[in-house]
């Protein structure tokens, strides 16, 4: 039998910027089978110990919330999530303090494919930048390049940097205001990097980010050949895919017609070529 | 678990091993959760509904978070009919525990010849759906009127000899008349409640959050009036009632017991808690040992009411 | 307050200062209140539901909480119309702010009775109550179905020239039949909705919590229904809907106004927030100056479906 | 205007037997203006500064919990509120921690009324010891003689005995198992207590706890002809009057009719002799 609800204990709880939390999470069994682009299904009310399910007057909000590994560490046997507050759950789960107890399922989902060889290009937008960061770590374990273009709306708002930095063989950091290596959004970054730079190897590139940014950095890919892997994104009810809500339009490479597919079970990484930009 | 307390449950000719089934909608075939709880515990799995073709079902979004429950316009996304049979419910029957398909069709002719279909196969009951909120024809048009089931469920009962099942809407003047109606076309059992239909706005957008409009509204939110609707229904039809609606635990599960129904299925808990029937098995298990119960059946419709 | 938004509201004849009404049932008459904060600013209050004798109204235990809301079985619980009418209605209009009396009968006579004596009144509006479910005879009876709306607002319409507000309830099939049986009948505004018919059971005493056995449930629990239904029937009347059920924040407020509302009652949100109705007006407020709304009027309707 | 709602500082969170929780809460205002047995409606949920109703989905109970003052530090702007963990509002109530924000209503409700001389009696029954604590703590600094008779299930479960010696001339505590003053309920005690000693001055008993208790206190006050006050016990919708949920039957000493009367607000305590006790 398969594990698939868990307990972790809080490490520490803060802020990396406004609005930008990060938790520690201690959990062993789960710092080792994270993979890139996986996610839990988080339940934003603290736990009592082992429990899961409470009862329904305390369930507040009432789903959980998926979150993707920011950062993993096996040997601690603890993993980091990184998330923008942004409604009544994320708020809830800034509030944590060290000591609680969260329940999550997972890790869940398909996450990203490390390329046999070449560079692993990662290219974020906003907060998905996140899920990169683990992704560049695996990436360099396996021996892979490493490159990371992240794009921040300021520089106020640019988080992370350091450990890009520590990840990557290469980073490229925009900022649509300006004030750091390039002004623009992550797909015209991308472009700009791939201009002035010849990565090693066959270059791989992963994203994630705001739909139009991904379409761009998906087209962008198509016309010079990249490979590229796109994590989308989609309201979920269950995260395990028995309730069929988080459909994603992507078409079958073999069949071509355009189906749903589960994003919390098929993705949330698709192969580029498969999905339906609209 | 020891037999005693027994927790065998009957629903007409179907022999349960205890009160719990894994509802509609929200356990899909199995396959997701066969590795993670002994599903041959469950007193049942219902699947998926499922329609005479394939259907992709509804755009996305197609969820919607509301006050302690959810919102969801799916739209009957599923493989179709004969791949259910060939592919689906196979899997299903050998996983040891009673299977219930649940179907839905836009016509009369729809149900006919889904059940005509499943009468030749080793599925052990059939759910009418009659409820879904989330099509744009036949199915919920078919449940909130009592002509509506009463049309229905006479048309199919020929069509097999499975127990049937039917799936009311809560959206409804009285569920008294609807289950009445069935239980009169020749029903088995009738299954109370679907979802109420809903709706959410984003203020923002000026939009709906689903896709969709309007979605059928699921979860503990909902469980006073499905519960209330259950005992309503249990004075007035003789037939078993297979009710749900909002269980999240063993308590919630016996409050339905208590108000009329024979077992429950348990739906969006699965969602939040992927042990929900297990939890809600064990503790209606221990809840009947500390009271000294001998049978759980025993409590389908103990309530005393003032 | 400034002027700009402008916050103002009809309902036919009578205009509202601003959108939020405190509903009926959940502000008594205004008195417990009226020291907490300044009830003229208000656009409107509403009466407990009053009737033609004195109630004492229903055994204790009257309330059960739910997931998200709670289920009540006051029962009508008032002082009857002559000492409304005499003792509360003239300290409701010292407040300064608009009153609308909440009307509730056994019979087709009692209603008009009622109507007949309000007229010789002050009172802003009638709001008739044909959905209240925690009384035996009358009330939700003549609300639950098109015919009986119809006869009763009918009936009672050429007792009065105050505007009548019919309130609805949503234990029905189809809450546009009964708004437009409402409409057609004379009502100048539809208030949707009153409460859900639930229950609630203790299963340690195997009773239902509440000692009528079954109650009204509000809340935000109801709210994806309520704005359902409000969306519904603005598609299906031209009079004004005063929306309601689940409002607990300005945002919810809004999503009434976007989904058809004119105005809105806050009801269960008094409960737990003396200052909801406050609070809400100010969020409202706030929300309109930041998009740059000249008129909240404009919201009404305002909602793009998909 | 009137502040009706308020939000405290948590001073402490602890238990003082297995399932009594004690909170000291710091809001200076509630705390002078507090009379012995008026009660709060607290909401369940740790509040963020200031607020009070937070948007729906994190409401949880959704309903605040009506609790009594049982004890009271002016001068220290502190009030203590004490609590038996009876389900998922109070089990919430008892997991607040140091330093988080409590939002309440009040105080509330028609309390004790003290008399202008003699001893005032206080006879508690489980936890309905809570609030007298409190109200002989006012009754001693108005110069008036203290007696407490309080009822416990057995010794184990029998708290705050230091702090009632505190505040009473004399003490008879009474226990369901034995193993302290007197053997047997509350009742029974107040019997023995009363045939064994003599208070300075007019008795006024004031009494707090289980429906039957409060009964033969009362009917045994109506025989000896002590004045006596109940505080009773409804479920609660708002706390402040104007939902009418909390339907007390009383029976008006002018008119003798019975009659509901609003527990939270008319009430929780009521004249003995209006009392209907069925
Ligand atoms: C696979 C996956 C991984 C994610 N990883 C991260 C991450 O690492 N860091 C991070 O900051 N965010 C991440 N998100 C987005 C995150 O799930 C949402 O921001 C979060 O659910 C919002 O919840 P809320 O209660 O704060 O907002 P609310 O708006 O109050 O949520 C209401 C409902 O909508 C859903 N919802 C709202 N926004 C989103 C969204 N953008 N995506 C999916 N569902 C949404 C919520 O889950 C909830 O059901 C991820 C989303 C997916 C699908
Ligand atoms: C005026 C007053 C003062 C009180 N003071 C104290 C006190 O100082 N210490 C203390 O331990 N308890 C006190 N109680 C009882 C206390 O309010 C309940 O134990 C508490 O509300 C239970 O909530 P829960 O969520 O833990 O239980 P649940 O059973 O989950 O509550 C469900 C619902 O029932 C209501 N409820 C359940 N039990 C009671 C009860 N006994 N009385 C009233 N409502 C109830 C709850 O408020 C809630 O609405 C007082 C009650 C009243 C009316
Ligand atoms: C995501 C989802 C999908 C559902 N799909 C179906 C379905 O296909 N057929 C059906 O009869 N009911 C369906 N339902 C309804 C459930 O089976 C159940 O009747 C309803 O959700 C109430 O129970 P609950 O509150 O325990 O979820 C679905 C419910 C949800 C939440
Ligand atoms: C305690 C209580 C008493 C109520 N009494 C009345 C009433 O007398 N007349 C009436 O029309 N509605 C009554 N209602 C219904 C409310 O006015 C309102 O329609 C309903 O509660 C839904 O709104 P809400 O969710 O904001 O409370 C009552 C509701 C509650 C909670
Ligand atoms: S979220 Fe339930 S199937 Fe994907
Ligand atoms: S609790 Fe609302 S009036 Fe007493």
């Amino acid at each position: 039998m398969r594990t698939l609800v868990r307990t972790g204990l809080v490490r520490s709880v803060g802020f990396m910027a406004p609005g930008q939390a990060r938790m520690v999470v201690e959990e062993p069994a789960t710092a080792s089978a994270a993979q890139p682009g996986q996610f839990l299904e988080i339940d934003c009310t603290p736990a009592a110990d082992g429990e899961c399910a409470r009862s329904a007057s305390l369930r507040a909000p009432f789903l959980r919330r998926p979150i993707s590994f920011c950062n993993v560490d096996r040997v601690a046997g603890t993993f980091t999530l990184a998330f923008r507050v942004s409604g009544a759950g994320t708020d809830a789960l800034s509030r944590f303090r060290t000591g609680d107890r969260l329940s999550f399922l997972g890790p869940l989902g398909h996450g990203f494919t490390l390329p046999a060889t070449g560079t692993c290009l990662a290219v974020g937008g906003g907060i998905g930048v996140y899920p990169l960061l683990h992704l560049l770590r695996a990436a360099r374990e396996r021996g892979l390049g490493t490159a990371a273009v992240c794009g921040y709306r300021s520089p106020e708002e640019a988080f992370l940097l350091d450990e890009f930095r520590e990840v990557s063989d290469r980073t490229f950091f925009a900022s649509d205001s300006g004030g750091l290596d390039f002004t623009g959004h992550a797909g015209a970054a991308l472009e700009a990097f791939l201009a002035s730079q010849t990565p090693a190897g066959p270059v791989t590139v992963l994203t994630c980010g705001p739909f139009p940014m991904m379409r761009a950095v998906a087209g962008l890919c198509a016309r010079q050949g990249h490979a590229c892997q796109v994590s989308l994104e989609e309201r979920m009810g269950c995260g395990t895919g028995i309730c069929l809500v988080c459909a994603c339009k992507v078409r079958s490479l073999e069949r071509g017609e355009p189906e749903y597919r589960r994003c919390c079970t098929e993705g949330p990484v698709f192969d580029a070529r498969e999905v339906v930009w609209e | 678990m020891s037999t005693t307390p027994d927790l065998t449950v009957r629903i007409g000719a179907v022999v349960l091993k205890n009160p719990v089934i894994a509802a509609s909608g929200t356990f899909g075939f199995g396959r997701e959760m066969a590795d993670v709880f002994d599903l041959s515990q469950l007193g049942g799995i219902c699947s998926k509904g499922v329609t005479p073709e394939p259907r992709v079902g509804n755009p996305p979004p197609r969820v919607a978070e509301t006050a302690s429950g959810m919102l969801n316009s799916v739209g009957l996304q599923n493989p179709g009919l004969e791949r259910f049979v060939s592919e689906e419910l196979p899997f299903m029957k050998s996983l040891g525990t009673v299977v219930i398909a649940n179907i839905a069709g836009n016509t009369v002719e729809d149900y006919q010849a889904m059940c005509r279909r499943l009468d030749a196969t080793d599925v052990d009951a059939i759910e009418l759906n009659l409820s879904c909120p989330n099509v744009k024809e036949g199915c919920m048009a078919f449940g909130s009127t009592p002509t509506g089931v009463a049309g229905l469920v006479r048309a199919v009962r020929p069509m097999t000899r499975k127990p049937l099942w039917v799936k009311l809407t809560p959206n409804t003047g009285d569920i008294r008349e609807t289950s009445i109606a069935a239980e009169a076309s020749g029903a088995d059992a009738v299954s109370l409640v679907n979802t109420l239909l809903g709706m959410a706005i984003d203020i923002r957008t000026r939009r709906p959050v689903l896709r969709n409009n309007t979605g059928g509204l699921s979860g503990p939110a909902i469980k006073p009036v499905a519960l209330r609707m259950v005992h309503e229904a249990y004075q007035a039809v003789g037939i078993p009632i297979v009710g749900m609606g909002g269980i999240l635990t063993g308590e919630d599960a016996i409050e339905f017991l208590l108000a009329g129904a024979t077992a429950v299925q348990v739906g969006t808990a699965n969602l939040v808690n992927p042990l929900a029937c297990q939890d809600i098995m064990d503790a209606m298990f221990r809840y009947a040992k500390e009271i000294g119960l001998e049978r759980i059946a025993d409590l389908t419709g103990a309530l005393r009411i003032w």
